[in-house]
């Protein structure tokens, strides 16, 4: 079932590469794969045993043997959650490259179903090699789509992000080369835990790249502001939501020692990351700025949530994982939206656009406020969560993060009012159009998710681990009771 | 015993000689500005080193020194600094720049480096030589030596050879035609 | 039957919040409004249904909750999607659905012609839903929930007028500085989940006892509490965004910024008074805090000019009175005094609304003048309005204001101070409240109204406009007559079972209070006849306190420069130090020293075929050397 | 009377075959009509080399156990077979790369002939078993490489290549005769297990003019494997040879060198490996160093790959430092999709070389990857296959390299693996950005009378590089067995 | 007094061989670099005969031998790319081949 979930978009982006079909249909058979993908993952809750723990729907087959690697796959609850994630904002993001049009169509989706395949991948990979070459192979596809269909400063932007990236990684995979040998096994699941800080760091880094936190975040705004909006929404949705998911299964899950020991530094530079990107985002010119470091700042959040390292952290960071991702796909797609509309993203040639327009302003507002994390929606949810746990370090912890929601409903405001409110912008031209079904029909889904994770967020944040207790899930490895560290891959 | 410390003592005489022909001759070939001396210097280098094999019962190498070397090979090299003409060339001129700097220092280096291991080397027991037949060096010897245990050396031998006899035909003919880009494109166009 | 009754009161509002704004173009703008007014009707309808079936119970039986689902889980602690019926709840759903339904009626004639009459309907909806669920929601999560979504549609509804700036920083400054009271109370629950592991009231409330020997806990709790409920109720030192917030229409101040939202305070201390109780510093504090207001809003409203802005301002003073009783544990008098100052703020805010839609939207009352006779129904209204608001019998502001008063002299030193406070804002009440009554009926009609003032059909407004005036101008009066201190106490009982007051006051010190408070009211209400209807004596010349007035004592301009100015100087601080050079710059720094690394090593690469035989010779001289020497 | 000694023809088949391909190919070049000279001396070429695979296999199978051939002068065993193996599949290649070279003229058939011979030489050097057939085999082929750089005759930039190589690559010959000698005086001794052997027997392993050998035999090595600091002629040179000799000496002269000198290494100094060792790690993060630095620099694509091949000498020095049974299988298996990966890329530089009619740089290669669909992805593949990103059997071997390194405790080499792998990507991605990031508007050189016809025989040489590249990322345990089985004929 | 040892034979040799390499370094015209690599050629070659007599076994002669024929090609191959240089009107100074470079 993983294995499926992870090569259905594979094969739909060998199917776009290699048979031949007109231009035409190539984003709708891309679109078809992508919605075929989230029905998969909804088949896959459907049969997920969310009651009990330990690792499900498990494919595992040897790699190669002597150094103990294999191919190993599987969903934990957190993991379900996050594929959830990846099919829905790549389905919307490959529907909105059909609704905009990309030149080179065929290049273009096969990039898209591969990327999904590979961040569906990293959730899924139980093998530490494997995460590896999934961290790395969603690089592949986002290098290129960056680059060549984004915006005029593509290419230093791509340049930057990738080597940003890999600087992290490569660290990384020196810390899983450690790791794995002297583990005897890359397996996640039967390794047990270290207590090497320099390890531990090594993953840290990688992760810290790539969520963003601060100050690795020298990527982000470039990376961000010049990718099309559907992979901005991509990247800054899901691509960062395998850092979280790394330090949560690998950096705290496999090393309780140095998560102790560097909870404070992390927690520091999470709040900084918090605090900073909340008040650049409220300074920032442009749409994709504000979304771009409110990004920042979340991926704060859920850092902080994540080294909290008690029950209402874990649970908060895996619904925030989730909400942001869901929140920042449609931002993007939004600000790409208007972008369409009027060739512009600075928020001072903005302005006026939600007069007659009700579906444009009504789907900004709506995601807008739950942006801000207004209380009853799904982020607010995520957020006393996250805060209520990492509380639990320390009050000043939970006051940064309260003080930042008051932030967040600053920036937030402020791009809904440049944007709808006030006078016509400069730039706005007076025939704009509302959003057009096509486009509801991709941001409405997002939205329809959002409300309805606000109604129901215990549907995730109960359902993420094993029981009542998250902590004890991942101090135990996300093992079943009882299953115990079989050693297979010792080595003599 | 004074007949052999005799021969020992014109052994020696011979050896002096033959050895300060040999680096004479050799600081020569790198000395001279022209390389057709040069090539002289190295021919009358070649012939001293096969007065120094001589003496190291080497006989049959002596021989192969002196017929293919010292006249086939260097026949050669005086047909093609004869055919292009001698163009000069001063080592020292224009004082000491960094390369020729480090060239004197790199080859000192070397030579006391590789001195001071044989100096070590000698304290220990580099001094006694073995004894060897009186055939040792003879034709028959090398002849048995190339045909049973280096039969593939010797083989290789003759393809290296083959080798190099083709790269030079192939580099020595005459075929004239234009430069990258130039000719390239005109081509293009005729076609 | 009463919690279905319950969710049907909380869930049929957001239905027709959800029904018009997914219907778009396919409903009439007339349609939405009809369908949100039955919508809120039909949820005082539950209300009342509730509030009938817990009559038929037992008082200490009348406590009902009913789960929907889990809504938020982490770990061990759990929140329900609940709703609470008791006593204190259905008394705030009958207020907010009353009223509600009353001024959304109102709206159908003040909106009436607006080309996004639906938004707004779709907008009050989702504000009377939001509400609900601040005075249902079972535990603090979902008060606290209902308590931003208020925040929410307050912020639309202020900002409703889209085109005017100010309306749009009116909107933003409400909201964040309610932002900021939710985040003091957001704090204050994490302090709770940490040490009660829950937020469900019962089961809080009773942990929260074994908390009283820790008094940073319990003290940071109240206060995190009394954070969110000043901000919202507009009290000191969060008071500044709630003139502003005049910037909305005028339906949506008499609904949110008079009868209901803003008193969400006052409902969060009766509510979690079990807390504030384990912290009587706070207590005390919230009682103050409301005292000062109560000087400073009446104080300020002296010299606005703008009508709507002079009602607000006597709303924070009201509501300071509702703080002052809240605090000092006299809960079922500031309820009271909550349900009364509902009706007759809200005809206050409604016959305004009337003045101004009837002089197309002008609000400054220096250009107004004389509409008495123009439209004498209202002036009736308005003068029913004014008298309840002073206080003076048998208006409904007479019975539960000075009970308040009462049960300050019930409480120490500390409440003869509040005591006085509150008589004098009595005074000022009455001042400020007849200057506006004078300055805009009195006399004659200015050239202004003469130009601009309209009949609407002949009448002084539409149906719906006049009869939900009508309605409250009725209730506003006859409002306060279900509760006489110590002599007829329905309020008080009804909500005993919720919420025991502290303090009993006596008859005499009932007595001496409603005489004082109602003289001084006179008083003020006599000097101002004397200064703008008869125009015998003059404003004192003050310059210095007229402007430290019209300033509203600094505020806005303090918080500018203690919040803002430097969020401002830090964000771009760190945008032109931080971001750029360090961030930005530490990659592309070592970037370029790389590639100048690389252009050096290139460059060492000459072309020259004896430099690279040397490269060899040498390395191959050290590597010898080192060979040798180390073996 | 001479008893002529018992020669294991089977054992020299993948020799001869060459060889003989080399003479019918010489034969060639005087008898066969002008017109079909180049089909029938290609043909005999490929023949050749397809010959030696198959009889390379052949004598893998056959060789479990491995034997010494005519007094140990050559050694026939798994090590070599496979070592064959890559070098006649990189020589087969290469033929599919030549064939569509234009300069090629007069000399068709001599360059055929050449080649095979190179690969012969190559094939029995990696048998080597003394010193002598080591030196030989060495100028066997370099020779032969020596005629094939400067085989454009016409080009000053090739007989300049040519030279360089010559005079560089003789004086490298030299300082390893002059090492063989030396060592050959220490120990009595040509064969390099006798040379063990006389070192154990005689406890010389101090012996200083043995080390001073070492040290001159490394440096001979090194040389032949382009690892700095004897790599200045490697750029120059591979700048200026014709495109299909550059990839030819980037794929097998590499393998060779480096088969050799682990087999050197270990069969003949095991005792002095606490030197070579730590020699063999300095060299390769001197490598790592300088090939890196100096290819961020390049605009010439064949230049820059000529420093990333140096780099690439330094990675694959690393577990040969290691000095273990894991090193030797990370080091057969990384040549293989190393091998691919050069030949491939270089055999893309040639065809558009061969469009343009003048060096590849980056700035013309823009827009590459669109016009040359096929082309491009392959140039990408190997890209990131150099880059050590996964999906490329490039990731599997510096993984194997960097595991290799950290057994043998050098996590210090593992971390400077890493960074240089960080810089290279600079410009192994900038290829692909000139591929397709850049738009091709940019290319001012439009070929008159339209595109050269596409080179079918190039293009598969270029599908069986990726199919190599890629399946060796997929299949890692059937050739980490061979890999393991080859070197375990050495004593380790 | 017995005659020279191989100690010195193998003095003669290194100095011939450091000669060598000293040419190759200096030298700038092709031709002479190509003599000193001969010199350095032969001066492993007197190291390998001398150590063959000190050792007493004839591959060190074996080897000299070949090493003879390999120092032919080298200079056949060497020739031959001077004399097309030279036909291509470069001039004959190794310092002057500096196309390729950076």
């Amino acid at each position: 079932m993983t294995t499926a979930l992870i090569f259905l978009p594979v094969s739909g982006a060998l199917l776009v590469w290699l048979v031949p079909m007109p231009r035409a249909w190539v984003g709708s058979t891309a679109l078809l794969v992508s919605l075929a993908e989230v029905a998969l993952w909804i088949a896959a809750v459907a049969g997920f045993g969310f009651g009990s723990s330990g690792l499900q729907l498990e494919d595992r087959a040897s790699w190669f043997s002597d150094l103990h690697v294999s191919y190993h796959v599987g969903l934990y609850g957190f993991s379900l959650w996050l594929v959830g994630l990846t099919a829905v904002v790549l389905a919307a993001s490959v529907g909105y490259a059909c609704s905009a049009g990309r030149d080179r169509p065929r290049a273009y989706y096969g990039l898209m179903l591969l990327l999904t395949g590979a961040i569906v991948g990293v959730f899924a990979a139980q093998d530490l090699l494997l995460f590896y070459a999934f961290f790395e192979a969603m690089l592949i596809p986002l290098y290129v789509l960056v680059g060549v269909w984004g915006g005029a400063g593509r290419i230093d932007a791509t340049l930057k992000f990738v080597l940003y990236t890999m600087a992290g990684s490569l660290l990384m995979l020196a810390s899983i080369i450690v790791f794995g040998l002297s583990q005897g096994t890359f397996d996640l699941v039967d390794s047990g835990t270290s207590g090497s800080a320099w390890l531990f760091l090594g993953f840290a880094f990688a992760f810290a790249i790539k969520a963003p936190l601060f100050p690795f975040h020298g990527w982000l705004p470039d990376a961000y502001r010049e990718s099309s909006p559907e992979v901005a929404a991509v990247l800054s949705g899901v691509v960062s939501k395998a850092a979280a998911f790394g330090f949560l299964r690998i950096a705290i899950a496999k090393f309780p020692g140095p998560t102790d020991d560097f909870r404070l530094p992390i927690l520091v530079l999470a709040a900084i990351g918090l605090v900073y990107g909340s008040l650049l985002a409220f300074r920032a010119p442009d749409m994709r700025g504000v979304i771009a470091y409110s990004s920042l700042a979340q991926m704060g959040l859920i850092t902080l949530g994540l080294f909290a390292a008690n029950d209402l952290g874990f649970d908060g960071a895996v619904l925030q994982m989730v909400n942001h991702g869901l929140i920042s796909g449609a931002l993007f797609l939004l600000a790409g939206s208007v972008e369409r509309r009027t060739a512009t993203g600075e928020l001072s040639r903005l302005g006026g656009l939600a007069r007659g327009r009700p579906a444009l302003a009504t789907v900004l507002l709506t995601v807008g406020v739950i942006a801000l994390a207004v209380p009853l929606s799904s982020a607010f949810a995520g957020e006393f969560l996250i805060l209520a746990g990492v509380f639990r370090q320390g009050w000043i912890w939970a006051v940064l993060g309260a003080g930042s929601i008051v932030l967040a409903a600053m920036y937030v405001l402020r791009l809904i009012s440049a944007v709808l409110h006030r006078g016509v912008g400069r730039a706005v031209p007076e025939q704009t159009l509302d959003l057009r079904p096509a486009e509801l029909g991709i941001l409405v889904p997002l939205v329809a998710c959002l409300l309805a994770l606000s109604a129901w967020p215990a549907a995730v944040s109960e359902h993420s681990f094993a029981g009542d207790r998250p902590a004890r899930d991942v101090a135990s490895g996300f093992r079943a009771p009882g299953e115990e560290l079989t050693a297979k891959g010792a080595l003599p | 015993m004074l007949l052999a410390s005799f021969g020992n003592f014109l052994v020696w005489v011979v050896w002096i000689a033959a050895a300060f022909a040999c680096l004479g001759s050799g600081v020569a070939v790198v000395s001279f500005t022209n390389p057709f001396y040069s090539a002289l210097a190295l021919i009358g280098n070649l012939g001293s080193l096969a007065v120094l094999y001589l003496l190291l019962a080497a006989e049959f190498v002596a021989a192969a020194q002196v017929l293919v070397y010292a006249g086939a090979v260097m026949v050669m090299f005086l047909f093609v600094i004869a055919y292009l003409g001698g163009q000069a060339d001063a080592p020292w001129a224009g004082g000491p720049s960094w390369q020729t700097i480090g060239a004197v220092g790199a080859a000192a280096a070397l030579l006391v480096e590789v001195v001071v291991a044989i100096g070590l080397k000698a304290g220990g027991r580099l001094s006694d030589e073995a004894d060897v037949r009186r055939s040792f060096g003879g034709p028959a010897q090398i002849g048995r030596l190339f045909l049973t245990d280096h039969l593939l050396a010797f083989e290789i031998t003759s393809v290296v050879l083959l080798a190099a006899a083709v790269g030079g035909v192939v580099l020595g003919a005459h075929a004239r035609r234009g430069e990258w880009g130039s000719a390239a494109p005109e081509r293009r166009r005729t076609t | 039957m009463i919690t279905t009754s319950a969710w049907v009161c909380l869930l049929s509002p957001l239905v027709a919040c959800l029904a018009i704004a997914l219907a778009g173009n396919r409903i009439s703008r007339r349609g939405s409004g009809y369908l949100a007014t039955g919508a809120v009707a039909l949820s005082f309808a539950a209300a009342v249904v509730a509030f009938v079936g817990l009559l038929g119970e037992q008082p200490d039986e009348r406590s009902h909750l009913s789960t929907a689902w889990t809504w938020l889980g982490g770990g061990s602690y759990h929140s329900g999607l609940s709703v609470l019926v008791d006593p204190l709840s259905v008394f705030m759903m009958l207020v907010v659905s009353g009223v509600g339904s009353l001024i959304v009626a109102y709206s159908l004639g003040y909106m009436d012609g607006d080309d996004e009459e639906r938004r707004f309907f779709a907008y009050m909806a989702l504000f009377v839903f939001s509400m609900l669920l601040l005075v249902q929601g079972g535990n603090l999560l979902l008060l606290l929930a209902g308590w931003g979504m208020v925040g929410l549609s307050s912020y639309l509804l202020i900002g409703f007028n889209q085109r005017r700036p100010q309306a749009i920083a009116a909107a933003k400054k409400a909201f964040v500085m309610n932002a900021f009271g939710d985040a003091t109370m957001v704090l204050a629950l994490f302090l709770l989940v940490q040490h009660t592991g829950t937020l469900d009231f019962a089961a809080t409330f009773e942990r929260a006892q074994g908390l009283a020997s820790n008094h940073w806990v319990v003290n940071l709790v109240a206060l995190g509490l009394l954070g969110g409920a000043v901000a919202k109720s507009a009290q000191l030192p969060l008071q500044t965004w709630l003139p502003d917030a005049m910037e909305g229409p005028t339906p949506v101040s008499a609904l949110i910024h008079a009868a209901t939202m803003v008193t969400a305070g006052v409902y969060l201390i009766v509510r979690a008074h079990p807390l504030f109780e384990l912290a009587p510093t706070v207590e005390d504090l919230a009682a103050g805090l409301g005292a000062a207001t109560i000087l400073l809003a009446g104080l300020i409203a002296l010299v606005q000019t703008d009508v709507k802005r002079v009602i607000a301002y006597s709303t924070m003073s009201q509501i300071g009175y509702m703080f002052l009783g809240a605090g000092l544990g006299s809960y079922a008098n500031g309820m009271f005094h909550l349900l009364t100052h509902a009706f007759f703020k809200a005809l206050l805010f409604l016959a305004a609304g009337l003045v101004i839609h009837a002089l197309a939207g002008e609000q400054d009352m220096r250009r107004m003048g004389g509409l008495r006779r123009l439209m004498p129904r209202t002036w009736l209204a308005f003068l029913v309005g004014a008298l309840a608001l002073v206080g003076v019998p048998p208006f409904s502001g007479f019975f539960s204001k000075d009970s308040i008063l009462a049960a300050a002299l019930d409480h120490g030193t500390y409440g003869y101070v509040l005591w006085a406070a509150g008589l004098g804002g009595a005074l000022l009440t009455g001042l400020y409240t007849f200057r506006m009554l004078f300055l805009v009926f009195g006399g004659e009609p200015s050239p202004f109204v003469r130009e601009h003032h309209h009949a609407h059909e002949g009448k002084e407004g539409p149906l719906s406009m006049t009869a939900t005036v009508a309605v409250l101008a009725v209730l506003a009066t006859v409002g306060g007559w279900i509760q006489l201190a110590g002599v007829w106490t329905p309020v008080s009982d009804w909500l005993f079972p919720v919420a025991e007051p502290l303090v009993e006051a006596t008859g005499r010190q009932e007595a001496i209070s409603s005489v004082l408070a109602v003289g001084l009211g006179l008083l003020g209400a006599a000097i101002a006849w004397w200064i703008y209807a008869a125009r015998r004596g003059r404003v004192p010349r003050l310059r210095a306190v007229r402007t430290l007035l019209e300033r509203k004592f600094y505020f806005d301009e303090a918080y500018d420069l203690v919040f803002y100015w430097p969020a401002a100087a830090i964000s771009r601080a760190w945008g032109s130090l931080v971001e750029g050079p360090l961030v930005g710059g530490a990659g592309a720094g070592l970037g370029q020293a790389t590639r100048g690394a690389g252009r050096l090593t290139a460059r060492a690469q000459t072309g020259l075929l004896r430099s690279y035989a040397l490269a060899i010779a040498a390395s191959l001289a050290v590597l010898a050397v080192v060979f040798i020497s180390v073996r | 009377m001479i008893r002529t000694p018992h020669v294991d023809w089977f054992a020299l088949t993948p020799v001869l075959a060459l060889l003989g391909a080399a003479g019918v190919a010489l034969l060639g070049a005087v008898l066969v009509p002008r017109g079909v000279r180049k089909p029938f001396s290609a043909l005999v070429c490929a023949g050749g080399f397809a010959t030696a695979i198959v009889f390379a296999a052949l004598v893998y199978a056959r060789s479990a156990e491995g034997q010494g051939v005519i007094a140990d002068s050559l050694l026939r065993d798994r090590f070599a077979a496979l070592a064959q193996l890559i070098v006649a599949g990189a020589g087969l290649l290469c033929v599919g790369i030549s064939y569509g070279e234009r300069t090629r003229g007069d000399h068709v058939g001599e360059y055929y002939a050449l080649l095979a011979a190179a690969g012969g030489g190559m094939a029995f050097l990696v048998g080597a078993g003394n010193l002598m057939t080591l030196f030989l085999a060495l100028e066997w082929f370099s020779i032969c490489l020596y005629v094939l750089c400067a085989i454009d005759v016409d080009l000053v930039g090739s007989l300049e290549a040519g030279l360089k190589y010559l005079v560089v690559g003789s004086f490298g010959s030299a300082i390893l005769l002059f090492g063989s000698a030396l060592v050959y005086g220490a120990t009595g001794q040509l064969s390099l297990e006798g040379i063990s052997r006389a070192v154990s027997a005689q406890g010389i392993s101090d012996d200083p003019l043995l080390l001073a050998g070492l040290a001159m035999l490394i440096t001979g090595l090194g040389f032949k494997a382009s690892a700095a600091p004897f790599h200045m002629w490697t750029p120059d040179v591979y700048q200026g040879a014709p495109t299909p000799v550059t990839a030819f000496m980037s794929a097998a002269t590499k393998t060779v060198a480096l088969v050799l000198t682990l087999r050197v290494l270990v069969t003949a100094f095991p005792q002095e490996a606490h030197l070579w060792t730590v020699t063999l790690a300095v060299v390769a993060v001197v490598s790592l160093v300088v090939g890196n630095l100096a290819a961020l620099v390049q605009r010439n694509v064949k230049r820059m790959l000529a420093y990333s091949s140096v780099s690439h000498a330094g990675f694959m020095l690393i577990p040969i430092a290691a000095d273990s049974a894991l090193g030797g299988r990370a080091l057969l298996y990384y040549l293989i999709p190393y091998s691919a990966m050069s030949l491939g890329a270089f055999a893309v530089v040639a065809a558009r070389e061969r469009e343009l009619g003048r060096p590849v740089t980056l700035e013309n290669l823009a827009g590459f990857g669109w016009e040359r669909p096929f082309l491009g992805l392959s140039m990408w593949a190997f890209m990131l296959g150099f880059a050590g990103f996964p999906l490329t059997g490039g990731f599997v071997g510096k993984f194997y390299a960097f595991s290799a390194a950290y057994r043998h405790g050098w996590t210090w080499l593992v971390i400077v693996g890493v960074l240089a792998t960080l810089v290279s990507l600079y410009y192994y991605l900038g290829v692909v950005r000139a591929l397709y990031l850049r738009p091709s508007a940019e290319l001012r050189l439009a070929p008159a009378g339209g595109s050269p016809p596409r080179e079918a025989v190039l293009q598969v040489s270029v599908a069986a590089a990726l199919v190599v590249t890629v399946v060796s990322f997929f299949a890692v345990q059937p050739i980490i067995d061979v890999a393991k089985d080859a070197a375990g004929s050495l004593p380790f | 007094m017995p005659g020279p040892t191989v100690t010195w034979y193998l003095a003669v040799s290194v100095v011939l061989f450091a000669t060598g390499v000293l040419g190759v370094l200096l030298r700038r015209s092709p031709l002479i670099v190509l003599l000193s690599l001969e010199i350095m050629l032969n001066g492993a070659n007197l190291a390998l005969i001398a150590f063959s007599r000190y050792q007493g076994r004839g591959d060190g002669q074996i080897f000299a031998l070949s090493v003879m024929a390999v120092a032919a090609s080298e200079v056949v191959v060497g020739l031959g790319l001077i004399v097309a240089l030279a036909r291509r009107k470069v001039a004959l100074d190794v310092d002057k081949l500096t196309t390729l470079r950076g």
